[in-house]
């Protein structure tokens, strides 16, 4: 075992308790947390893989903005302090079903490709990958256009969401 | 190895050299130092902590002609050491219907999410670490102090402390924008992440290359800070004490050092992206010296907030948000892609410095302009609304 | 750059363990004399009415929700910021492409006065 | 050294618990939460295959932060509807949600 598999394994321990405590706890408030808590362990995991600035946009988009989005959210959407109720449907054990039947089958995909237990290649010395991830999102022969065209997307959802959620006068 | 050129550095081996002495292994020698290295520093961060809690004091007793703690001690130096003494042995009140587990959490991060920006801080050249995304690093560490104030005001069971609460986190998310997009600006000139890089990119303080930045970064950091006359939160007399009325002993003890920590830090940063941070004279002869340098432009710029929070009277949450979303946030959408464009035509000439403050001046000027002319039109209307009426 | 990261995990370790470690302290030296009015929200002594609900206004939503995505614009804005050196005007016409859409939405939304708070 | 199987077994139960609060949470809001779960699993493989495909070449990072702005633009439409929906019909139960049903 060396240092960095047992971070791996630390890591990858709190991500899946805190995201199964996501999808089971009652208090909304309290799945809305330990979603920062999955979301923080990934960008653990972002930055042992070096990619620094996936890390970082985690926090600050995840965490920062949209778990506050779903706090904002939950406080918006309840009745009272208290009002939890079932969390689970009542077919709950055929999603389980479901959901483990997903997990076994992607495993088995997987481990029937060739390069699902390759060791990761050296890492370039000296290769900054945050100047590189730049680069590539701006210059005009690599990912300009995406680049673009997210902004387009985020405006469109801009428009909708806030059209949809806006309370317009006189409504209730 | 000179001890003076890099002190940390000739520190730093020499105790690896006692852990593998003790027959370590070479990484876990390098580990254990710097986790001694973090212990040591976050150490005396605290005490800066202690010692801001006087030095606050001081400012707002003068601020309002009085004198401030004189009797502990030499000018009352011993009086957060008393105070400190008093919230470790009162009592921990957990009132009804708390949340323990959130409620004993939230506090810690908070303090947990200022101490974390020490990493990047560059208090010398040698020390803070040049993190290659450390922007973004910083506006990352902000975000957890957002949580943090969102858990404390939630897990209270108090109407006020929730009210308080979610109302800091909107003027808080808010400026966010204007004071990211304030720090795309350094980031834009040094072409670089790493504040340490910033600083050490700045052979004229970016201060001169883009006041307006510096004012947009000011005005956006006071909110981000949640101080006067931004502090919503704080309502005294609306809110009681907002996200932390429940807390009481030490958990309120390290909300209210957090919050003056935070804002000598964001002084740091002030002075880390606008005043050059460690440079100086003779700096590169003594790299020593940055540190004297840093703390100094850190303290003025700490004593600015002082000035700012005793000065201005609290606004309205409503004015606070027009004032972001209708003037600070178009400013800024405004202000980066026009010092970016300058930038780029400006940098290979010879009159880079000077063009730049002049068309930081130009446009300062022209945003003052269309203020004043629509501020005239909204009272002509007023003005004419009150003579028909009259 | 590894190092980098495992600097910043021992100071995350670290800043968490300081402030834990003062709450602990303490919680170890203080008294604990519960009693049922110590223990009620404190309201500035006015009886609690009611649970500690309110009814948040949707403005709150409104106002994450531009933050958001003006956040998400924000932050794809600095990759932009670090190539400007080198791309030069391409790069400058390129960020004002991306930020004119940006402030479209902040002026549709501004039209439309969902910026208000009442 | 970690191999490439233990990122992809971590995102593929990742991803398994985020179907299942989808498929098993009656809040429409929880759902969203799996949603999130299920992004972020998508994420951590497309990262973990940058790194252990070819560093230098950066089309895995590109696209998680393709996904960054996908995930916030559902986000905030999905909850927009949430909210939306609360306020005319008082209820974030996803099953009593069935006008289009009929």
């Amino acid at each position: 075992m060396t240092a960095a598999q047992i971070i791996f394994l630390i890591t990858a321990a709190v991500i899946l308790g805190s995201a199964f405590m996501v999808v089971t706890t009652k208090n909304l408030v309290h799945a809305a947390l330990w979603l920062i808590v999955t979301l923080f362990g990934a960008a653990v995991l972002f930055a042992t893989l070096n990619a620094g600035f996936i890390a970082v946009v985690q926090v600050v988009i995840y965490i920062g903005a949209i778990a506050i989005l779903f706090i904002f959210a939950v406080m918006l959407t309840r009745r009272s302090m208290t009002d939890t109720g079932p969390g689970l449907n009542r077919g709950w054990w055929l999603s389980a079903a479901i959901a483990l039947l997903t997990f076994g089958g992607l495993v088995w995909l997987v481990s029937g490709w060739g390069g699902f237990t390759k060791a990761a290649p050296a890492y370039p010395s000296g290769f900054d990958a945050v100047a590189a991830l730049a680069h590539a999102l701006v210059s005009p022969e690599a990912f300009v256009l995406p680049f673009e065209v997210a902004s387009v997307l985020l405006l469109a959802a801009l428009v909708g969401a806030v059209y949809i959620a806006f309370q317009r006068k006189g409504e209730e | 190895m000179d001890f003076w050129s890099n002190p940390v550095k000739f520190l730093d081996d020499w105790l690896t050299g006692v852990f593998s002495g003790w027959g370590m292994a070479a990484d876990a020698a390098r580990v254990l130092t710097a986790f001694v290295g973090i212990l040591v520093l976050i150490t005396l961060v605290m005490v800066l902590d202690i010692f801001l809690v006087w030095l606050e004091r001081k400012i707002v007793s003068r601020f309002q002609d009085r004198i401030g703690p004189n009797r502990v001690g030499p000018f009352g130096l011993i009086q957060p050491f008393a105070d400190i003494i008093k919230l470790i042995i009162k009592e921990n009140i957990y009132p009804v219907g708390v949340d323990k587990a959130v409620f004993n959490l939230a506090p810690v991060l908070m303090m947990m999410s200022v101490l974390l920006l020490w990493a990047v801080l560059p208090l010398t050249s040698f020390l803070g670490l040049d993190l290659n995304v450390g922007v973004l690093y910083v506006i990352g560490v902000g975000a957890l102090g957002t949580v943090a104030i969102i858990m404390a005001g939630w897990s209270s069971n108090n109407k006020y402390a929730l009210l308080g609460s979610f109302r800091q986190v909107a003027v808080m998310i808010s400026y966010e924008i204007p004071m990211v997009a304030a720090l795309l600006i350094p980031t834009i000139f040094a072409g670089s992440m790493g504040i340490n890089s910033i600083v050490a990119a700045q052979d004229t303080w970016y201060i001169v290359l883009a006041p307006l930045a510096f004012l947009l970064f000011l005005v956006s950091a006071t909110a981000e800070l949640g101080r006067a006359p931004f502090d919503l939160t704080e309502a005294e007399s609306e809110l009681i004490a907002g996200h932390h009325i429940e807390y009481s002993g030490m958990k309120f003890g390290l909300f209210y050092a957090s919050e003056l920590l935070h804002a000598f830090t964001f002084g740091g940063f002030i002075a880390a992206f606008f005043f050059g941070g460690w440079r100086g004279p003779w700096v590169e002869a003594y790299p020593a010296l940055g540190l004297f340098y840093f703390i100094v432009k850190a303290t003025i710029a700490y004593w600015l907030f002082g000035w700012i929070k005793y000065t201005f009277p609290r606004i309205r949450i409503d004015k606070m948000l027009d004032l972001n979303w209708k003037f600070l946030v178009p400013f800024a959408f405004v202000l980066v892609p026009f010092l970016a464009l300058m930038h780029a035509l400006l940098r290979e000439t010879s009159f880079y410095a000077l063009g730049m403050f002049l068309a930081n001046i130009a446009l300062g000027w022209a945003t003052i302009e269309i203020l004043r002319r629509r501020a005239h039109g909204e009272r002509a209307k007023v003005e004419g609304a009150v003579e028909m009426h009259g | 750059m590894q190092s980098d990261w495992t600097f910043i995990g021992l100071f995350l370790i670290v800043g968490a363990l300081i402030p834990a470690a003062a709450i602990v302290v303490s919680a170890l030296l203080s008294p604990r004399k519960p009693n049922p009015i110590k223990d009620s929200t404190y309201e500035c002594g006015i009886e609690t009415v009611g649970e500690n609900w309110v009814q948040f206004k949707a403005q709150y939503y409104i106002f994450a929700l531009v933050f958001l995505v003006f956040d998400v614009e924000t932050v794809f804005l600095f990759p932009w910021a670090l190539s400007l050196n080198q791309l030069g005007l391409f790069a400058v016409v390129e960020g004002i492409i991306f930020i004119g859409i940006l402030v479209a939405g902040l002026v549709y939304a501004w039209r439309k006065g969902m910026l208000e708070w009442v | 050294m970690i191999p490439l199987s233990w990122y992809l077994t971590l995102s593929a139960a990742l991803f398994s618990i985020g179907m299942f609060g989808v498929l098993a949470r009656k809040n429409a809001v929880a759902i969203l939460l799996g949603i999130e779960l299920m992004l972020n699993a998508v994420n951590i493989n497309l990262v973990s295959f940058w790194r252990y495909n070819n560093p230098v070449l950066m089309d895995g990072q590109v696209f998680a932060i393709i996904v960054f702005a996908v995930a916030a633009a559902e986000v905030a439409v999905g909850l927009a509807l949430v909210i939306s929906i609360y306020r005319r019909r008082n209820t974030v139960v996803a099953d009593e949600i069935d006008l289009m049903k009929w």
